[in-house]
């Protein structure tokens, strides 16, 4: 192994996932061994709509390099309509922080049921992929504590 | 404004309203300030002209509390505001008595000086019953002219019209002052490369000095306690400590009244470091209008808000990707 | 050629086909229009890109009888499309050889004017670099 | 602060081979607020609870973090543990250091490191963590089953006999389902209706069973123990209480050539019917679209002809409200649209059928009388072709992914059947694999073979082309002797994969009930709770989840019942303390979080407050703690943060964000 891939660039990745689809999609992938890197922390949520754009802001300020949010496809929200709103208020954060020039590939949302373990490992894959070739978050993040 | 004062007085006379609420002229001929008028001699200092650019549905919140009925003077654009209020049962219709004013565009002090134009003494033809074509300013160093509609608040070239959205009773001639498209300026933003506009908005915030001007001043922003002031989050801060609380609290901000600003402008207008804030709520409102619908907040006091509503086949947010 | 691994890969690689996914149903031979002209059928070339066999593919009758119809890729139920497993042993040996299995010259005379223009389509593909 | 205990599961060496569970130990010590932490083998086990226990009394503990399997997995346990030594239940939090570490990741410096973090973030959550106590809510005892197939009928047999109220909706004018269609049934081969009717009947007459036909269920709201739902009742045009069911009207019907649903579209039937003669309710309807009364104004013969005068013309759908503590989804299965297979040729010959049609074929009561015969020309067949798996185990768009589970069996069944009936007949089955595991199913399989002399060839059918002479060309393979076969057959009979009938898809919108990606609804675990839904109150009968057999769907249709029993069995239920709350200070009233709210359980309160000194009357929101169900769409909406959610609040979040970005 070269000294390059040693110090190869390792993301910090927050994501939420809702109780009741991702986060049991999640444990499918789990308890089907399909393995995505582990720069992937998972937050439990109850739902996709519990989660406060300031959550997903507060990540990027304190250092994450992606944040991803989980949930029940549309239609089968365990709430019936949750992941409706988190939906739109996903778009239009995504939508603004694009607009102020962070990169949108550091944001996802994905709907993943509890059978879709390999869903959820691919997507967790992509994602890490994606985010490990945007390179370090340093538009976002809170420079004063890091140095 | 005469006619707007012999109204308001014989209003408060017959004991329809309990005080009114206006403008009064400030210590320099372009900074009139809101203020209450309770008393018949009060309205000596009583102005209503292109510097009355304050919306004064957020002073509803509180005047809805007060004993009696309050008169509030609204231009065009604040009813908007007062509506969106009413929707969210900040402000109480029964205690408002309306008078929609007219208005001709109101008028940037900073334009003003900006176009060189310094040691201002008097400005005339900014009266509402003027023509509203030309500024004549007398200085220090003598007369100047300038054109009205150079001077005027950005807002009102992308105005929403001039109709009032709720009023009891109208009084005053308006002009309309729409010359240029609303979205304009947030198309040439979203036109950028990620780091154009990562440096545009980094240079515009780091002005900011967290004065919070625009939060006290914005109808939308009408929280009892601000989150920002608030220890729900762990985000309360009095002041900016790094480069990213800035971005992270108009984002925040602008997200909080996505949907129900009203794009009145009061953020950029009263902002003492010039930062053109309307971007952030005006690329909410494109966004809403392209992805949902148009929408505009406070156009009445009883539809769903884009952001309390749903289709089942909305956009993913993928499409900021695809969009590119 | 290369080892015998590496062909397999090789195979895998330009049909795009994962042999693991097959269930060995035989539906690709239920379909296929030459099948009595070959010596290995369609299903097991599955099994000899599995079992790395890939000489014996390169030099079965079947790399050249098949008449990439395409029938076995169309109704295969697990997306396995045997069709382009031969049609890349093809590639394989038409690439490594450095000469066609006809001459561009030869093809005139063995016209038939009653031959569907698919058939002619599908030829080209087959014998033409 | 908190006295938090941290507990480090090895679970055997799921965790520990990859996990340095000892690692993990030493770090959480070092985190604020942990005043113990220990590993140990398997933290659900007795002992392990017992360490937790211990630990609580001895440490004083106020907290807990356990590092283990996922909190859907034990959450309850641990926290079941935590409460018996004295501890708020809601004082525990789990770190999934299993499914969402170990079991994924290889290398044990990197997992070591992940579980670190994820230990550490439930740590910070904990450190937030407030006492909740759990609320009641009162359980209506009176069940709903969706769909009258065998799944439904013993459901709700079962429930009855238990002594409770159940209604069975059911779309078609019939209960009976997908049974009813059947000839014989495997491996015993006795008649279905034989023993189908004698439920059905039984159904109809239990004093606690209510069956609701040809009705749908049109919207659902409330929560596990007190459902309300809306049930659309069709117009059916005759009155039910006046109708003997004499059959006189059908008879008379002018309007005769409607596609006969229940004989899958072989024959035709009037425009007023009864699906089947052992019809219940024994109660014809109008077919709106096809009488001639309902397009035209004019006819009206079975009103005259009924000598009862049941027929109703003016009759309207009627909504029912009614309320339930549970719901059971039965709502079974329709073989798939075979429109993408054309080299089967569906399509093109009329002797190319499917399996259920030729239920219909041999049945007595079907389309033929029972007689084996081509439905194209009448004629007897000689040769008979079997395709299995047809649009099952497919990974193309075409078909299904799954096995299908019954064809295999059902096929030996046909194959066995005709062979008995007609000895001269030749049939030959193409099978990928037989698939028998059940009791007596490979015998069965093998009889079909050994004493009937049915011809199973290990290979599959490329093509069927209906020839000039009205054969079917089938071109097959035999895998084991390597030969392609060109054989003519008088009738092909495709085993078509089955899947959820195509309703279910609006129903579990409606009850929030998680689905597959092939519309089977998903169970709450696939081992330890397979007949209940994720949500709460709905419960899971027959093929709607997942394909299974009669003997099988009868057994599930029990468990949904026990299921369904054990909780209108409660007088009350406790109620998740998760739930919103709004604090009174901050609460702006402005109703944004109401219109979010998917369960109304928002209202404003006009109340006096305090705020640091000012008195004031405010209108301020008010969250029912019975009704909210804990999504957290509010919090979101709520613009100054007044409205939290309580066991998920935004600072416990926040923690948890910071401490896995540190």
């Amino acid at each position: 192994m070269s000294i390059e891939t040693k110090e190869e660039f390792r993301p910090k990745i927050v994501a939420f996932c809702c109780n009741w689809c991702s986060y049991a999609g999640a444990d499918l992938a789990g308890s089907s061994r399909l393995s995505y890197p582990a720069d992937v922390k998972i937050i439990r949520v109850p739902c996709s709509c519990r989660v406060n754009p300031m959550f997903i802001l507060r990540a990027f300020e304190k250092g994450a390099d992606g944040v991803i949010l989980c949930g029940c496809h549309p239609g089968d929200c365990h709430y019936s309509t949750g992941n409706y709103y988190a939906r739109r208020r996903m778009t239009l954060l995504f939508s603004m922080l694009d607009y102020i020039g962070v990169e949108n590939g550091r944001t996802r949302v994905e709907w993943v049921s509890a059978a879709e373990g390999v869903k959820f490992s691919t997507t967790m894959n992509e994602f890490v992929e994606k985010v490990r070739s945007l390179g370090k978050n340093v538009r976002l993040e809170d420079l004063r504590c890091r140095n | 404004m005469q006619e707007l004062i012999n109204r308001a007085k014989e209003l408060l006379a017959d004991g329809t309203v309990a005080r009114v609420l206006g403008w009064k002229a400030g210590d320099l001929p372009y900074n009139p300030e809101p203020a209450y008028f309770e008393k018949e001699e009060d309205f000596e200092n009583f102005v209503y002209n292109g510097f009355c650019g304050a919306n004064l549905s957020k002073y509803m919140i509180e005047a809805s509390k007060l004993e009696g009925k309050t008169l509030v003077c609204l231009k065009p654009c604040d009813t908007y505001s007062f509506n969106q209020l009413i929707k969210e049962h900040r402000v109480d219709r029964e205690k408002a008595y309306i008078i929609g004013v007219g208005c001709k565009g109101k008028l940037d002090i900073e334009k003003i000086k900006g176009m060189g134009i310094k040691g201002i003494e008097s400005i005339s033809g900014a009266e509402i019953t003027d023509g509203a074509d030309t500024l004549t300013i007398q200085t220090l160093y003598g007369e100047k002219t300038c054109s009205y509609a150079d001077a005027m608040l950005e807002r009102c070239h992308v105005c929403k019209g001039k109709e009032h959205k709720i009023y009891d009773e109208l009084i005053g001639e308006s002009k309309e002052t729409k010359d240029a498209e609303r979205f304009d300026s947030v198309a040439a933003i979203e036109a950028m490369s990620p780091e154009e506009k990562f440096a545009f908005f980094q240079k515009e915030l780091s002005k900011c000095i967290r004065c919070n001007a625009c939060r006290n001043v914005c109808p939308a922003c009408s929280c009892r306690k601000c989150v920002f002031d608030s220890n729900k989050f762990d985000s309360s801060q009095k002041a900016n400590v790094d480069s990213f609380e800035e971005k992270m609290f108009h984002i925040i901000r602008a997200f909080h009244v996505a949907g129900r600003c009203t794009d009145c402008g009061e953020c950029s207008r009263v902002c003492p470091q010039g930062i053109p804030l309307h971007l952030f709520n005006r690329k909410f409102i494109k966004d809403i209008n392209e992805f949902y619908g148009e929408y505009q907040a406070g156009e009445d006091t009883d539809s769903r808000g884009p952001l309390t509503d749903f289709t089942f086949d909305d956009v993913e947010p993928g499409i900021v990707a695809e969009r590119g | 050629m290369n080892t015998p691994k590496k062909q397999a890969e090789m195979i895998k690689e330009i049909s795009g086909v994962n042999p693991l996914k097959c269930m060995k149903c035989g539906k690709c031979s239920a379909s296929c229009p030459s099948y009595n002209e070959m010596d290995i059928k369609p299903h097991q070339f599955v099994s000899y890109v599995q079992n790395e066999d890939i000489e014996s593919l390169v030099n079965s009758k079947s790399l050249w009888k098949c008449l990439s119809c395409f029938a076995c890729v169309e109704r295969c139920p697990r997306d396995v499309k045997p069709g382009k497993l031969i049609d890349a042993a093809r590639q394989l040996v038409v690439r490594e050889k450095g000469g066609d299995y006809l001459m561009a010259d030869e093809i005139p005379e063995l016209l038939d004017p009653e031959l569907p223009q698919q058939l002619l389509v599908s030829a080209f593909r087959r014998y033409r670099r | 602060m908190q006295r938090i205990g941290v507990f480090v599961c090895h679970c055997g060496s799921n965790i520990a081979a990859t996990v340095d569970v000892k690692k993990v130990v030493e770090m959480a010590k070092m985190e604020p607020g942990v005043v113990h932490a220990e590993d140990y083998q398997y933290m659900c086990s007795e002992a392990g609870q017992s360490k937790i226990a211990e630990a609580i009394k001895n440490e004083k503990l106020t907290g807990l973090v356990v590092c283990s399997c996922s909190p859907r997995m034990h959450e309850t346990t641990f926290r079941k543990a935590a409460e018996r030594a004295g501890l708020n239940p809601y004082m525990v939090e789990v770190a999934n250091i299993r499914e969402h570490c170990s079991w994924i990741h290889k290398d044990m410096e990197e997992a070591t490191k992940k579980a670190v973090i994820l230990a550490r973030a439930a740590i910070a959550k904990v450190n937030l963590n407030a006492s909740l106590k759990p609320g009641e809510s009162l359980v209506t005892k009176r069940a709903l089953v969706i769909g009258g197939g065998i799944a439904g009928i013993q459901t709700a047999l079962d429930i009855a006999e238990a002594g409770y109220e159940v209604d069975i909706v059911e779309k078609t004018p019939s209960i009976g389902g997908r049974m009813s269609q059947l000839d014989k049934t495997f491996p015993t081969l006795d008649c279905s209706a034989c023993i189908l009717t004698p439920k059905m009947v039984e159904a109809s007459a239990h004093e606690k069973i209510n069956i609701y036909t040809y009705s749908e269920v049109e919207k659902v709201s409330g929560f596990v123990g007190d459902f309300t739902v809306d049930i659309r009742k069709k117009a059916r045009s005759v009155d039910m209480d006046k109708c003997t069911g004499c059959g006189v009207c059908q008879e008379k019907c002018p309007s005769k050539k409607n596609s006969n649903e229940f004989n899958r579209g072989l024959n035709t039937r009037s425009a007023i019917y009864t699906p089947f003669a052992q019809a219940i309710p024994n109660v014809p309807v109008i077919d709106r679209e096809n009488c001639i009364k309902f397009k035209t104004g004019k006819c009206g013969v079975c009103a005259k002809v009924c000598q009862a005068g049941a027929i109703d013309y003016e009759q309207k759908d009627e909504i029912l409200t009614e309320k339930y503590g549970a719901i059971v989804v039965a709502t079974g299965f329709d073989t798939i649209k075979l429109d993408n297979y054309d080299e089967y040729a569906y399509n093109q010959s009329k002797d190319v059928i499917t399996s259920l049609e030729l239920e219909r074929i041999m049945n007595a009561a079907g389309p033929t009388k029972g007689h084996l015969e081509r439905m194209s020309d009448g004629k007897a067949p000689k040769n008979m072709v079997f395709i299995q798996c047809v649009g099952s185990r497919c990974a193309d768009k075409r078909g299904k992914s799954y096995c299908s589970k019954i064809c295999c069996m059902y096929t030996a069944k046909h194959a066995m059947l005709i062979r008995d009936k007609y000895p001269d007949v030749n049939v030959t089955v193409f099978y990928i694999d037989v698939r028998t595991p059940g009791k007596n199913f490979d015998e069965f399989y093998r009889r079909a073979v050994e004493e009937y002399g049915v011809n199973y060839i290990k290979g599959q059918v490329g093509k069927v082309a209906p020839q000039p002479n009205g054969q079917l060309l089938v071109q097959g393979v035999d895998l084991i002797d390597n030969k392609q076969i060109l054989m003519e057959a008088d009738m092909v009979v495709l085993a078509t994969a089955i899947e959820p009938d195509p309703s279910v898809r609006k129903i579990a919108t409606m009850l929030t009930a998680s689905i597959d990606t092939n519309n089977f609804l998903t169970e709450a675990h696939p081992k330890l709770r397979p007949v209940e839904s994720p949500t709460a109150g709905i419960f899971l009968s027959g093929v709607c989840q997942g394909p299974k057999d009669i003997p099988e769907t009868v057994s599930q249709a029990g468990a949904a019942a026990v299921k369904a029993i054990g909780l209108l069995a409660k007088d009350k239920l406790m109620t998740n303390p998760c739930t919103a709350k709004s604090d009174e200070l901050l609460c702006n009233g402005c109703s944004t979080c109401e219109n979010v709210c998917p369960y109304g359980a928002i209202t404003y309160e006009d109340k006096e407050v305090n705020d640091h000194g000012i008195r004031e009357t405010r209108r301020i929101a008010v969250v029912n703690n019975a009704l909210c169900q804990g999504c957290g769409a509010c919090t979101v909406a709520c613009p100054s943060g007044a409205m939290d959610l309580q066991g998920f609040s935004n600072r416990q979040i926040i923690a948890e964000v910071d401490a896995i970005c540190r």
